[in-house]
């Protein structure tokens, strides 16, 4: 295996994807001439070419719409948002188009798609810009949710979302970029399926349930549970959080009794409170302690750097909840 | 470039299809077998018909909510449409979709859409595949005069004339939108004003003749299949009913209503294949066909097996290659042999 | 007390409001001439005129954004979605601008604004028209969510929206409208404070919480458990899902020890986890068994009537969810 | 018309305000003390002056996230401006817009606004407010050229359009969004033909020249102040750093950028000045006054406490009628006696 950052994991799995299907094209705003406003999608435009590496204006509903319709009448769109933030201007694409169009004509027009960028807060670019998206999201039937944390299944869960034959939605983390990985080598062509988590992290003596960046927080979190007080943390990435793999995270609460949820969405509703509400009815009899969440305060996010980190999970709110659950 | 008095006829039968399909549903929903919102399209069948005689085999169409009309103008069978609005799975939507989302793909009718404005970007969706693709097809999109105030209209008219796609927007400019006159929803009374904002060609002319707009539309879309770029068309026309059934319209005058009524699309194409010889008979003839083939449509809606719990599951989700099997949500039971390209994955 | 229609307390709390505060105005699709498309605003227009009541061409996105910007500027209006379903191409103005403004402004610009209009399925409108949109915006910090089931309700906590310095979004029961019941007389000022929830119905067998019209099926469930099964349930109406009334629902459980959620909304995530989340994490001790939702099933609205009743909630779904709770 | 040599003299003073803001912040992002986005008005001045001259008191003004121009021009200190930068309770936004979200009612900015044309609507309905209420202002609202393709910005110049509110939309092109060129995001070179397709008056001229574009803006205020309706003008104009802070603007030559430079606001309105016989040495006095000015803010900011906790949540809600306090959110603590205009409820 070699070592690869997210965004290019990323990259590749579209560059493979691309190769393999001429019907497969990236469209989004300054994801050609200008390389990406990440850089995800640097050298697609001089090795696909205009008609496949497509710049918009801007315009999200414009564009999610003409993927959708694209889509409809049989290529498969890549569509990026520059972040997740605008694709708020596209949300009735997206739920009334994307995600009803093959049920409502009974089954006789699919829509392979995949909208993808960056989610969840960056560094200080405040209030209208820190949206972690997958409360509304994840609520909507029709529509796939994959939200990784490592380039390894960055990459092998967005070439499956590709080969999809149904909307998928793929929240990338905008401060995950930059984080290496181990990923297959070039040639193995691995598909990571949908709805199966990933256990990043044995033990016995709590589960804890983290997807995206929060997955990182709960690591740490884990290796300091593990030191200060031999507590052994279970570590859970749903890695899709539609479908959700209910199974593994009961599994593993059964086998630890407590259970910690932890990620950046605003706290009220969403996968959050999502699996909350599975792991009670699944196993409820194995439970010790109430399920507790560790999530973004609920405030829209503020500018000041001080002010941000109080308001994103950290690893501190992280081993809290996990010492009450564990009542230590 | 009038069309020929076959074409006509051709198109006088279409018209009366859509007509008296619609006069039928019409009086099912009163009897309670149609339910939801009917938005009826009696007034501007002309449209529908002179459209879909402009267009070729593998073309795309999108229309709103207001979908009967050009669903049967594209091929559509009354029974699929009948049986849609009643809810059976004979429907063209399995009775998942009802009056508002008719699909015809093989048609090439792609829906039948209710949110104003969303369907527009679809479409130049659709005449982006084509030029990607280079498959010599165009696209037409429809939507009402009510609908160009909307973001939707403006993003995909904006790229539609960016990337000169093939693709002819109609404004079926009915003159009401719901109860509201065009004159409190927009200060132009010439919609094609706004076409040179979209770097695109306009056009504008009224709606009753059939021959005309197909004449007209076709000029749209020869254009837009030579690759010179998409039109914006506004065509003037009226609808006799309310918006939906629920709306008595009484907004309008009578007389307004009496006057625009002479302008019946069928009651023209009617006189005008009269005046070209068409004897009463045929004429009759023709009638009482399509008479016999509407209370066929109805009898085969009213008998057909209502929509299924199957379908609703296993079209949420269709035949799908990320999500194994044992994952598949609750209901959407299927054994999974790969996506329709793909069967490594 | 007289009795009065759904639809006519909300238009006598508009009414009542409109003649206090001449900042408040009502603006929307049809509201005006046509007398709204649910003919909840009949008769303002004569009484008030053009100036306040306001047809508005179809822009959701744009008069959702002049309400917004009036106001910032002083201003009191009343945004009418013709439906909520089509808010949803005006979302990013709600999350983005409405929801932020007060806070990323420092404070210094308030956003007084109610956008209210019918939410949820009615008949057999299908696949775009038939979203409970709770779950999107509850998760939103920086607006109020109510949800009325009755009559009183609605104008009492209408008028409370009406006056509030706060962005509000009322959702109002399409299916609601011609409900009759009970609403003070006139003259008197009945303002209802947000989060405090209703208790409909007392009993100590099993608590069921429901807002909106799920409420009347729970009503309706309550009686048949209650006949047939000698369990008296008590039922909790939030009546405002932001801020949620957490002590009452978990007050209730305590005595109970059970509980049943019920909502229409689609089943993942929502007011409907989060309600979950909140009671085993404040009544874990209490419970005796799991928490039960019932919920739309997981599917876009289909439009043929066998099947929408199959999607959305029943009274026998409630019946039967309720006795595996009390293990009957 | 133009503006005669005092106005001249204040007009520069506030564009090198600007400009010297600017830069500081520049360096200061540099070194970390700012964060986040920052996007430079550098080289686009004398829009901002120009507009604010051509304003009354009680005016309103919207601008996108390139919003440290028009906060200044219209009042702002500087160092309300740089202590937001930095995060700090004394900021415009008391630390938790930033550089994106700078507000001024009191100067009558109403924002600092990230999503691009969401802030069109919300500038119509300040408009739309001041029509309501008959109060004889006028609302301006900027936006970038590449703003004009999105929904947002049809849906607001539809509704003033429509309603004739008092309004002026300025589209600042820049030549580039992001790092696009306009070429590659819309057909047309003249933007301003999308004027008529919303029934309101199109203007277009060069803004380096702060008196021009004061004179030309002042027309179309004054039009909107007469309740003649809404303007939408364009402005040529050129920014020369990157888009942010982030981008090299590689995309564009340097003899394009040194080329435009000549045209430099600052640059043209000082020589201007000196032209109509203002001293050198008056003129150093001013920019020593602004340097002064700028040192002063930066220093503010950087002894300025930080954003607080308690600004953050009671905020969130502004005091609330509706809501008990036993009821409000976690972290907002706060006595309640009422709303802002009601005790009663
Ligand atoms: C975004 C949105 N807003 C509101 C509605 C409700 N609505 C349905 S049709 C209609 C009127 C449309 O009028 P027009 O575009 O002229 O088309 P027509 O019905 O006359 O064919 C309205 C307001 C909707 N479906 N979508
Ligand atoms: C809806 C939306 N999409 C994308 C972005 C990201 N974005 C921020 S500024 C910008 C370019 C805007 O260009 P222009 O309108 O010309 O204004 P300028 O920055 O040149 O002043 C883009 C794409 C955004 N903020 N909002
Ligand atoms: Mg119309
Ligand atoms: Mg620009």
């Amino acid at each position: 295996m070699r070592e690869l950052r997210y965004r290019e994991a990323i990259r590749e799995a579209m560059i493979e994807e691309m190769e393999r299907d001429p019907s497969v094209f990236l469209m989004g705003e300054e994801v050609g001439h200008y390389q990406g406003a990440y850089k995800v999608s640097e050298g697609l435009l001089s090795r696909f070419g205009e008609q496949r590496v497509v710049d918009t204006p801007i315009a999200e509903a414009g564009f999610a719409g003409i993927g959708i319709g694209a889509a409809m009448t049989g290529l498969r769109p890549i569509i990026e948002f520059m972040t997740w933030n605008f694709s708020f201007v596209a949300f009735d694409q997206i739920i009334s188009s994307a995600a009803k169009v093959a049920q409502m004509s009974g089954g006789r027009v699919p829509c392979p798609i995949v909208f993808r960028g960056p989610n969840g807060a960056a560094k200080q670019v405040a209030s209208q810009h820190s949206h972690s998206v997958d409360p509304f999201y994840t609520n909507i039937p029709g529509v796939w949710i994959a939200m990784p944390a490592t380039p390894r299944d960055a990459k092998g869960l967005l070439k499956a979302a590709i080969r999809e034959n149904n909307p998928v939605l793929f929240l990338e983390g905008e401060t995950l970029y930059n984080v290496k990985g181990e990923v297959p080598d070039e040639g193995v062509d691995e598909v990571i399926p949908f709805g199966k988590a990933r256990i990043a992290r044995e033990g016995d003596g709590c589960t804890i349930v983290a997807w995206g960046r929060p997955h990182y927080i709960a690591m740490e979190a884990a290796e300091i549970l593990a030191k200060d007080h031999g507590l052994q943390c279970e570590i859970v990435d749903p890695r899709t959080l539609r479908p959700l793999d209910v199974e593994s995270m009961v599994q593993s609460v059964k086998k630890t009794n407590r259970c910690v949820v932890v990620h950046e969405h605003w706290p009220y509703g969403g996968p959050g409170a999502e699996i909350v509400d599975q792991i009670q009815k699944n196993a409820f009899d194995w439970l010790d302690a109430p399920i507790e969440r560790v999530a973004a305060l609920d405030v829209p996010m503020p500018y000041a750097s001080n002010l941000e980190t109080l308001v994103l999970p950290t690893v501190e709110r992280v081993v809290e909840a996990v010492k009450k659950v564990a009542y230590l | 470039m009038a069309s020929g008095i076959d074409e006509l006829r051709q198109q006088y039968r279409k018209m009366l299809e859509i007509r008296r399909f619609e006069e039928e549903a019409a009086r099912a929903y009163a009897m309670g077998k149609i339910g939801g919102f009917l938005h009826l399209y009696i007034g501007q069948e002309a449209i529908a018909v002179g459209t879909a005689s402009a267009l070729i085999k593998g073309d795309y169409v999108f229309q709103t909510y207001r979908d009967h009309g050009i669903a049967i103008a594209l091929g559509m069978t009354a029974n699929a449409g009948m049986a849609e609005l009643f809810g059976k799975d004979t429907g063209c939507s399995r009775g998942l979709g009802g009056s508002m989302h008719f699909f015809d793909p093989d048609n090439g009718f792609y829906g039948g859409w209710g949110i104003v404005g969303g369907h527009v970007a679809l479409a130049a969706g659709a005449a982006f595949k084509s030029k990607y693709s280079n498959d010599g097809h165009v696209t037409v999109c429809f939507f009402g005069e009510g609908a160009t105030n909307i973001g939707g209209f403006h993003e995909g008219l904006s790229l539609a004339g960016l990337w000169k796609l093939p693709i002819v927007f109609i404004c079926e400019n009915n003159q009401y939108a719901m109860g509201t006159p065009m004159s409190r929803t927009t200060p132009l009374e010439d919609l094609t004003l706004k076409a040179q904002g979209y770097g695109m060609h306009g056009d504008r002319f009224e709606g009753h003749d059939v021959a005309v707009v197909k004449d007209r539309v076709k000029m749209a879309v020869d254009r837009a299949r030579r690759g010179e770029g998409p039109t914006f068309i506004e065509i003037q026309t009226y609808r006799f009913r309310g918006h939906s059934m629920s709306d008595p319209a009484k907004y309008r005058s009578r007389q307004e209503l009496e006057e625009r009524k002479k302008k019946d699309p069928c009651a023209v194409a009617r006189q005008r294949l009269a005046d070209a010889g068409v004897k009463e008979a045929e004429l009759l003839a023709i009638e009482g066909e399509i008479d016999d083939l509407i209370a066929a449509c109805v009898k085969h809606a009213d008998e057909a097996p209502p929509a299924t719990e199957a379908a609703m599951w296993d079209s949420v989700y269709v035949p799908t290659s990320a999500v194994p099997a044992d994952r598949l949500p609750r209901g959407v039971v299927r054994v999974q042999d790969g996506g329709a390209e793909d069967g490594d994955a």
